[in-house]
């Protein structure tokens, strides 16, 4: 047996601040057509223990957010233009990259929304998970295959012994996110950034994932970032909600509250196009028009071409992240008219 | 014929076995390249000889001050009035290395065995002067009728016509005796030939690395080799053997890259010297095409070569302008015979006008030798002082080379060389210019020639030489072929040999049996 | 498409949009936009220049000397380099700069007719042999092997049997038969690691025949590697055609190029390096000249390495 | 849309021309090992005797546990995978058989979205030419206004900028590029669409807006749809008739109110109880079935009943006797189950 | 996997038979007589020069001959003999393992310095050491080998004495310089060639994961992006080895080594059939197998290319 290197001493900074916290943060990206800012002025703050889940439209950033956090950014065409990332109340942005290699994968850790191309296709996925734990434990490799296939099992994936040495083109599209959760657990993290984790999966692995989360959030007091669209496991596991749009948090509440009584009209328009299980076969209620060109951003706020509240008010000023009630935050000038179901459509907007 | 003894080497002190002891002895690691082969009657190129000439002793050896015949194994030799019939006399004491000994038989044995057909030995041509050859070529007889063993120590040639440089020739490689099983197995023989010479093979021919000889303490002529061991070294490229005398790796060669000589000196100081040899290169003209049959052509197309420049500048001066056929190193060589090998550019555009040469040439070349610069510098000053505006070369693979010659497909100047493989200067002119001779590519033909040779060739030596000047008179007023240049050798050695031992002949070359090793 | 129409229409809350934008929209494609990155890159810019120079030297190599490179006086063989002779005089005392830019020709031209046709054939058999696999895979790979396997003096000296004047064209295409089959080997490598794409399932998926799924998914991604050594391998055949002079096989002499320039100069390294030089910087110009442009190239094929 | 009573079991489209029809489709794996030298050492039985019809305007939604065999029937509709047995006829034309040009012909008819949206998109081809290519291949089928309008049009239909023609993939998020095979899928008015989890990376606002455009093109065209999801809600929404795969099979096959309101095997019931409500409040209320044991390893599936290893009904006759899919007394729908009843209807939501 | 290499390696029997029949053929049309070649400028008598001929069959009709010369082969083992009388067995025993040696020298050079300067190149792209190793490949390239290989031997030969000027009697140590001179080009085509390539690597999706899962930068690139962009390299260095086998005349000249190369260059001047048909089949059969092992890295390298 080999003695097995000291685990690299995981990060210790101040405790009383929060877990993770995004002040302010701005992303551009650099394209032919101009510069796109796909993260306009983000806050978001995680506490441990605690899951912030981030819904929003596609394209709303919740993915460059995640990369921002973790620090895999292509940079070019990605650039941060301003911002702080604080973990533990140290700014991630400034730290020394040795020091901010080390919190990664071991501290900071994250699941990828595209299982397959982030896996890499010439190596074996027990491989990939094993990786984790020799290069951060210091792990012989045999014991790393146990440690891997326990991982696998973990995560349901059948025959896990059989199945270490497959490549991720042998998987299914539902296994591949699994190896991904393995691997993204498999040091127990502090923070874990799950970028829409469970899309590939039916609802019972899906249950048994977030079962598993759940046991780990419990255990370690992991504090977890669920990006995801099923508004189904939102309300099933999240603490609090962060909602995106056009690369800003547009309303921030506990996970009750949201559902009874959204105080943003994109919330709002979003909860009512989600389809029922006891499904009657009426037309979906999509939200009206297309997002913001993110070269070419609205005055304002950025809802207010497709909202149906607006007024020459949201057109010409840009509204703050703002309480509602305690703990319910929201950017909308009509936040708590809307909050209260007070306000009326405009007109000509009514379909 | 003579039988002096003609060793008269006063010159070199060291050749004297046991009387300077001190300087004699140790190994020397020579240059050389792969043989084609160590059979002596197939050899033909210098790889070879270089190492059968220290294997083997002949009837006669070549005494390289006077260039006369001098005793090998033969002690005495002598003919009859008109040079036919010749009478050789052997020593008694020789034997092989390994121990057979060696009498006339021996060499009515080789001999017959080389010219026979069955085994294809490329030297019998040379045997064609002996009566009973075409018989035993075309298989009509089995033994040389001509080659006789009146007694043990007693050897009789019959010639077909008057031949006075036999013993000259007997010297040759093509003529050494060999041993009973070099007959029975030639292919294993080669593999380590066992000779008569001052040298005996140690341990097998090692194909491509290194032959190694050591010296035969029963050798029983008169000087003896100094060096207790030769190790050729093979070289595919003669630019690494000079890197390896410049590291001390390698302890002589001979064949410096022509464009090291003019750094020879600054790399070797006075490890280095020069030497002429009797290869010989020249201008053939296709006489068989209708453009070269005006002598003066070719006498303008000579007068407007400039070759001293194009030895100071190509050469580095390792070369001598050929001023003649016969080698200058032979007695019988003369300076200024050559009325049409001055540079005179105005007399060669004059000539050339008013006998309105070609206006268009190809000069032709075998490729991979190192011929380009040369012949394109000639090209330069045809095309500069004749006004030949177009000049194409051909230059080709030997074999290809020669099958165009053969058909006489060769539509301009060529490129030829000519080594002497015994230096007699019948031999320098015979094979190449006189009517119907195999070697004779520019396809010359003058019977005035053709009768000097002769009768040069029946000539008691004395007189021979004369005779033979006046047939070089003719080749050099004819100028069937424009010469050009014979070669001189650059050697460089290592700090291990004493500089004074360094002797050149102009066949082989280096002579290596006479090197001093300086103690270490 | 009524209701469709009517439903988007009211989604979008305008008239259709699609119409209005097609005409301010410039159209893309893969190579326009690489073309567009190309002329922005300094790299590229530098060596199409360099390009142009040495392609004008070839072809006119009267605009840059008015010496004659066949004017060669023994007489003032071997010179350094002066203000009379930038480039010194060779060995037979012709103006060496003269003889430089008139071997751009041979050189250039030699280069670029081997190295294109051996891209060609190369990407092509590589790119069948890859895709289609089985048999077709099976006997592009032996002829490979076959190729191969024969010396390539062998076939020169064969092919000199057969041929009296020997021309750019003979030279090029002695080296041409003798060197396709790296490039083909090259080519089916980088298109087997391609080849099991998901977009190429789905191309296949829509209906695509070999072909296009070849020409349009296989070929865009495949082409990097055999590109780059395209650009290298010009200077390499530049090399490679002295070689074949010298064996009696190549241009026929006293033809004038950069690799019997070079090739003389080896005999003189020490004793004459201007020899070596001069020739060595024009090689090595065109060959820096082709790989920055292939890398550029390579480079503006690359939609996530676009520099802005 | 008009559906007949939710309460009919009577196959609405009975009547409507059979598209597709498929007969016991096999599709194994060979599973190696070994770096160079790889043997064979078993298989996995991906898809193991699947049969149905698909008929004209109908979709059949398939569901089941991932990794079940859903995307490799998928794949082998689209002859993508050959299929070690089994057949398949498209419009009475026996699909397998085609060849050349008679199969590019059908493909024209036949169109998938893939499930992974970002491999199956190539990286070097601009978002126009993706899109644009089905129209590059079948010349036959170039829209009258141009097919860059059309191009143009098709973005702008499933929610992306129309400006945004020029970009590459990469510059996308996910489920913008989900977008992307939706609208080349859709680029050339197939009679069949095999949808393969086409909306999981889509906000609920873009995801109803996708659904809404394909039953609008249904309705329009006829068009028939296979669509394979992970979100039971949004099947249920879109589908006439829903097959539970589990392990290589279908274990259920019937109308969207047989599975949903009275489903029969144990599967398809332990599935429909996982799924999670979008209503925190009912989070702790919920009673979910959890599948004791591991999933079974596909190379070597259970003797019998391939789901016995986990149900709770299980007896000796499972172990023997392989189910059949057949409709069994007590129920309307196909169920492979030897005790298949209707044990439990599913709650239904309580708002 | 075995009944696809058991194929391969029966598809050597094609390749041996069209080989040698062509090389057979190609020797045989050559021009000029070997025979008449032997003996230099001083002709041969007839008689000896019809007994040579007979003697190596030079007067059958090709086929005749041919048959003749793969009769003794096969059934025999005979190779036959060159025109001096030595075994064709005998030349490839002694040249092999010299060839081999040499090969294998310059292959590790390729391969450890290709790839190390690779790698960086690509870590730091378009830093000035990426620009050095392009300057250096195209110098590389400009320069003719048998500079480079004298350049080498006066440098590390005979001035500072750390290798041996030529022969192979100081063991591997005396291949370092003839390896380096043979691999020198090839090297700078890999690092080039694995530069783009690793390049494109570092931009994909599972490199980025790998920094998210908190790897080094050096393992990040060597032991997840390098592997996805050693196809194109490993195809380029089977090819070169390839190429190199029978092209390592101009090293094995200057460094007096007697490999196959040089040997083979020889016989093909002399026209020797019988060394060249006996090399040539040595050739073959390698090149057969290293193209399957090649095929066999690419499995290796990329599990989803698959050979069934
Ligand atoms: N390289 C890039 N160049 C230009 N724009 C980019 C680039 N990468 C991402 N974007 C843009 O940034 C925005 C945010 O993308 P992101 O991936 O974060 O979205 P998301 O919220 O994760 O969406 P989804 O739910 O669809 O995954 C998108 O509109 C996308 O088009
Ligand atoms: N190329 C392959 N080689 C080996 N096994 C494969 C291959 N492709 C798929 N499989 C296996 O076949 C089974 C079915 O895979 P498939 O992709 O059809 O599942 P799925 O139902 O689509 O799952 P998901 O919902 O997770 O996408 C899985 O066990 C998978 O590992
Ligand atoms: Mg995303
Ligand atoms: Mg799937």
């Amino acid at each position: 047996m080999t003695t097995p290197r000291t685990p690299e001493p995981s990060f210790t900074g101040d405790t009383a601040s929060p877990l993770l916290e995004v002040v302010d943060l701005h992303v551009e990206f650099h394209t032919k057509a101009g510069v796109a800012q796909a993260i306009n002025g983000l806050n978001v703050t995680l506490n441990a223990g605690e899951t912030l889940a981030i819904l929003g439209e596609s394209g709303s950033g919740k993915s460059v957010t995640a990369q921002t956090i973790m620090g895999i950014l292509d940079m070019p065409p990605g650039h941060i233009a301003g911002g702080e990332i604080r973990y533990r109340g140290e700014d991630l942005l400034t730290m020394k990259p040795e020091k901010r290699r080390k919190l990664r994968g071991v501290s900071i850790s994250m699941i990828f929304q595209d299982a397959l191309s982030a896996l890499n296709p010439v190596l074996p996925v027990g491989w990939q998970i094993a990786e984790m734990f020799r290069v951060h434990q210091g792990m012989n490799r045999k014991l790393a295959r146990q440690k891997s296939i326990a991982m696998m099992q973990r995560v349901g994936i059948p025959a896990a012994e059989e199945r270490v040495g497959d490549f991720p083109h042998q998987f299914s599209g539902g296994m591949r996110q699994r190896i991904m959760i393995a691997m993204a657990i498999a040091l127990d993290p502090d923070v874990l950034i799950a970028d829409e984790p469970t899309t590939a999966l039916d609802v019972t692995v899906q249950a048994q994932v977030m079962r598993l989360l759940k046991e780990l959030q419990v255990e370690n007091n992991m504090g977890l970032i669920l990006i995801t669209h099923d508004l189904g496991v939102v309300a099933d596991v999240a603490d609090k909600i962060a909602v995106m749009y056009a690369g800003q948090v547009m309303e921030v509440s506990d996970v009750y509250e949201i559902y009874a009584q959204p105080a943003h009209p994109y919330t709002e328009g979003l909860l009512n196009s989600v389809p029922r299980i006891d499904g009657q076969d009426e037309r979906l209620n999509a939200i009206s028009g297309l997002p913001p060109s993110l070269t070419d951003m609205p005055s304002g706020c950025p809802f207010h071409p497709r909202c149906p509240y607006a007024t020459d008010l949201c057109s010409a000023e840009r509204p703050g992240l703002l309480p509602v009630v305690a703990e319910h935050t929201s950017a909308c000038h009509y936040r708590e008219e809307i909050y209260n179901g007070t306000r009326q459509p405009r007109e000509e907007a009514q379909a | 014929g003579n039988g002096d003894d003609g060793n008269g080497d006063g010159g070199n002190g060291t050749a004297d076995n046991g009387g300077a002891e001190a300087a004699g002895g140790g190994t020397v690691s020579a240059y050389n390249c792969e043989p084609q082969n160590l059979m002596p009657s197939n050899s033909t190129e210098v790889c070879g000889s270089w190492v059968l000439e220290q294997l083997f002793t002949g009837l006669t050896q070549v005494d390289y001050e006077t260039y006369e015949a001098v005793p090998g194994v033969a002690t005495d030799w002598e003919s009859n009035e008109d040079q036919t019939e010749w009478t050789f006399t052997l020593g008694e004491d020789w034997t092989f290395h390994n121990g057979d000994p060696i009498d006339a038989n021996t060499f009515v044995e080789t001999f017959n065995w080389v010219v026979d057909p069955d085994n294809a030995q490329q030297n019998t041509s040379f045997y064609d002067v002996i009566v009973g050859y075409e018989d035993v070529v075309n298989g009509d007889a089995e033994e040389l009728a001509g080659v006789t063993a009146t007694d043990d120590y007693t050897l009789e040639f019959e010639l077909n016509e008057p031949f006075s440089p036999l013993p000259m020739m007997l010297s040759y490689t093509g003529f050494y005796p060999m041993p009973a099983e070099a007959f029975e197995d030639p292919e294993s023989f080669e593999q380590a030939p066992v000779g008569n010479g001052r040298y005996q093979m140690d341990g097998e021919w090692e194909h491509d690395v290194q032959i190694a000889v050591d010296r035969y303490e029963d050798w029983p002529g008169e000087d003896p080799g100094v060096p207790e061991r030769i190790e050729w070294q093979i070289y595919n490229d003669i630019e690494t053997a000079y890197l390896d005398v410049q590291a001390g790796t390698l302890d002589i060669m001979d064949s410096v890259p022509p464009n090291r000589l003019s750094t020879m000196e600054a790399d070797f100081g006075d490890n280095q010297t020069m030497f002429d040899t009797s290869s010989f290169t020249y201008m053939g003209l296709p006489l068989y095409q209708e453009e070269f049959q005006d002598k003066d052509v070719r006498h303008a197309l000579s007068m407007a070569i400039d070759r001293q420049l194009i030895i100071d500048n190509i050469f580095d001066g390792a070369q001598v302008p050929a001023g003649n056929i016969i080698p200058p190193m032979l007695p019988s060589a003369r300076e200024d015979a050559c009325d049409y090998c001055d540079f005179d550019p105005e007399a060669a555009a004059e000539l050339y006008e008013e006998a309105d040469g070609p206006s268009e040439l190809t000069i032709y070349f075998n490729s991979g030798a190192g011929h380009e610069d040369w012949v394109e510098a000639v090209s330069n000053q045809w095309q500069e002082h004749l006004g030949i505006e177009n000049i194409s070369f051909e230059s080709l693979e030997f074999a290809q080379y020669l099958d165009l010659h053969d058909n006489q497909e060769v539509t301009g100047p060529f490129r030829l060389g000519w080594v002497l493989s015994y230096p007699s200067p019948q031999y320098a002119m015979e094979p190449i210019y006189t009517t119907g001779k195999s070697s004779n590519y520019a396809d010359f033909s003058n019977e005035e020639f053709d009768n000097l040779i002769a009768e040069a060739n029946a000539a008691d030596p004395e007189e021979a030489d004369s005779i033979y000047q006046e047939a070089e008179d003719i080749l050099l007023e004819e100028m069937p072929v424009i010469p050009m240049f014979f070669q001189s050798q650059g050697v460089v050695h290592s700090d291990r040999i004493q500089h004074d031992s360094v002797q050149m002949d102009p066949r082989t070359f280096l002579r290596v049996e006479q090197l001093v090793v300086n103690e270490e | 498409m009524t209701e469709l129409n009517k439903a988007h229409t009211v989604a979008a809350g305008e008239p259709p949009p699609a119409p209005k934008k097609a005409k301010a929209q410039e159209e893309a494609s893969l190579w326009m936009d690489a073309w567009r990155s190309l002329r922005r890159n300094p790299w590229f810019v530098v060596s199409a220049v360099l390009l142009v120079v040495l392609v004008t030297m070839a072809l006119f190599p009267q605009l840059f000397t008015d010496n004659d490179p066949r004017a060669c006086p023994l007489s003032r063989s071997r010179q350094e380099p002066s203000a009379e002779h930038w480039f010194g005089t060779d060995i037979q005392g012709c103006d060496y700069y003269a003889r430089v830019i008139y071997g751009a020709a041979n050189s250039m031209a030699v280069g670029v007719i081997v190295s294109l046709s051996v891209f060609v054939i190369g990407v092509a058999l590589g790119l069948v042999a890859a895709f289609f696999g089985g048999w077709v895979d099976a006997v592009l790979m032996r002829l490979t092997d076959l190729v191969f396997a024969i010396p390539y003096l062998l076939g020169a000296l064969v092919f000199l049997a057969v041929q009296s004047e020997r021309s750019v064209w003979d030279v090029s295409l002695i080296l041409i038969v003798f060197t396709w089959p790296t490039f083909a080997r090259l080519m089916r490598g980088s298109v087997l690691a391609v080849i099991n794409n998901d977009y190429i399932t789905a191309a296949r998926a829509l209906g695509a025949g070999p072909l296009t799924i070849m020409r349009r998914h296989i070929l865009p991604n495949s082409l990097g590697p055999v590109v780059g050594y395209a650009a290298v391998f010009t200077g390499i055949v530049i090399g490679a055609e002295a070689t074949l002079t010298f064996l009696g096989v190549g241009l026929q002499l006293p033809a004038i190029s950069w690799g019997l320039q070079l090739d003389e100069a080896k005999s003189y390294l020490q004793q004459l390096p201007h020899l070596l030089t001069f020739p060595l910087i024009f090689v090595a110009l065109t060959v820096f000249a082709f790989t920055s442009m292939g890398e550029a190239l390579r480079d503006a094929l690359d939609p996530k390495s676009k520099k802005r | 849309m008009s559906q007949p009573a939710v309460d009919a079991p009577q196959d609405p489209f009975a009547d409507s021309e059979v598209v597709l029809d498929v007969k016991d489709l096999v599709k194994h794996f060979p599973i190696k090992e070994g770096t160079v030298f790889k043997r064979r050492t078993g298989a996995v039985q991906a898809v193991d005797g699947v049969s149905f019809q698909l008929r004209r305007g109908e979709t059949i939604g398939i569901v089941g546990e991932s990794g079940c065999g859903k995307s490799t029937v998928a794949k082998l509709l689209m002859r993508l995978e050959e299929p070690d047995s089994g057949s398949v006829t498209f419009r009475g034309e026996d699909f397998l058989s085609l060849k050349g040009e008679d199969l590019r012909r059908m493909r024209r008819k036949i169109q998938i979205i893939f499930q992974d949206p970002y491999t199956s998109l190539n990286p070097r081809m601009s978002v126009g030419d993706i899109i644009a290519e089905p129209f590059k291949l079948h010349p036959e089928a170039k829209p009258a206004q141009g097919v860059r309008n059309r191009v143009m049009e098709l973005l702008d239909l499933v929610g992306l900028d129309p400006e945004h023609i020029n970009r590459y993939p990469h510059q996308f998020s996910g489920g913008q590029r989900q977008r992307i095979g939706i609208a080349r899928g859709l680029a050339l008015n197939p009679d069949v669409i095999i949808c393969d989890e086409p909306v999981s990376a889509l906000d609920v606002s873009v995801q109803a807006q996708v659904m809404n455009l394909l039953e609008d093109l249904q309705q329009e065209l006829g068009l028939s749809y296979i669509f394979i999801a992970h979100d039971l809600s949004v099947v249920r929404h879109i589908a006439d008739r829903v097959a539970v795969m589990y392990l290589g099979k279908f274990a259920e096959l019937g109308n969207d109110d047989e599975i949903y309101r009275m489903p029969s095997h144990p599967y398809t019931q332990a599935l429909l109880s996982a799924v999670p409500v979008p209503d925190p409040r009912l989070r702790e209320s919920r009673e979910e079935i959890v599948l004791k044991g591991d999933p079974p390893n596909p190379a070597n599936p259970p003797s019998g009943c391939r789901f016995r290893t986990r149900c709770w009904k299980a007896t000796e006759i499972c172990v023997e006797q392989e189910p059949e899919l057949i409709v069994r007394p007590g129920i309307t729908q196909r169920s492979a189950c030897h005790y298949a009843s209707v044990q439990a209807e599913f709650p239904t939501d309580s708002s | 996997m075995t009944g696809y290499i058991i194929r391969r390696m029966l598809q050597f029997i094609p390749v041996v038979i069209a080989a040698t029949l062509i090389v057979y053929a190609m020797v045989f049309l050559m021009p000029g007589d070997p025979i008449r070649a032997l003996s230099g400028d001083r002709p041969m008598s007839p008689q000896v020069l019809e007994t040579l001929r007979e003697q190596y069959n030079l007067n059958d009709p090709f086929l005749v001959q041919y048959a003749k010369y793969m009769w003794g082969v096969f059934t025999a083992g005979d190779f036959g003999t060159t025109f001096q009388g030595r075994p064709v067995l005998d030349i490839i025993q002694q040249g092999l393992p010299i060839t081999v040696t040499l090969a294998l020298v310059a292959l590790s050079f390729q391969i450890v310095i290709g790839v190390i300067a690779g790698v960086l190149a690509a870590v730091y792209k378009d830093s000035f050491l990426d620009r050095m190793v392009q300057v250096s490949l195209v110098i590389v390239v400009a320069v003719p080998t048998l500079a480079i290989g004298f350049l080498l031997q006066l440098t590390f030969g005979l001035n500072l004495e750390w290798f041996p000027i030529a022969g192979t009697r100081e063991g591997l140590v005396s291949y370092v310089l003839p390896g380096i001179t043979l691999g020198a080009v090839s090297t700078g085509i890999v690092a080039r060639m694995l530069r783009s390539e690793l390049v494109e690597a570092l931009q994909s999706d599972y490199v980025r994961t790998a920094t998210a899962k908190g790897m080094r930068r050096s393992r990040v690139v060597v032991r997840h992006g390098l592997r996805n962009s050693l196809i194109p390299v490993v195809t380029f260095l089977g090819a070169d080895l390839a190429t190199m086998l029978g092209g390592t005349v101009v090293v094995e000249t200057i460094f007096n080594l007697t490999g196959l190369g040089g040997q083979i260059f020889r016989s093909i001047q002399a026209q020797e059939n019988t060394v060249v048909v006996g090399i040539v089949t040595l050739f073959v059969l390698f090149y057969v197998v290293l193209n399957l092992v090649v095929d066999l890295l690419y499995a290796a390298i990329d599990p989803r290319i698959r050979y069934d």
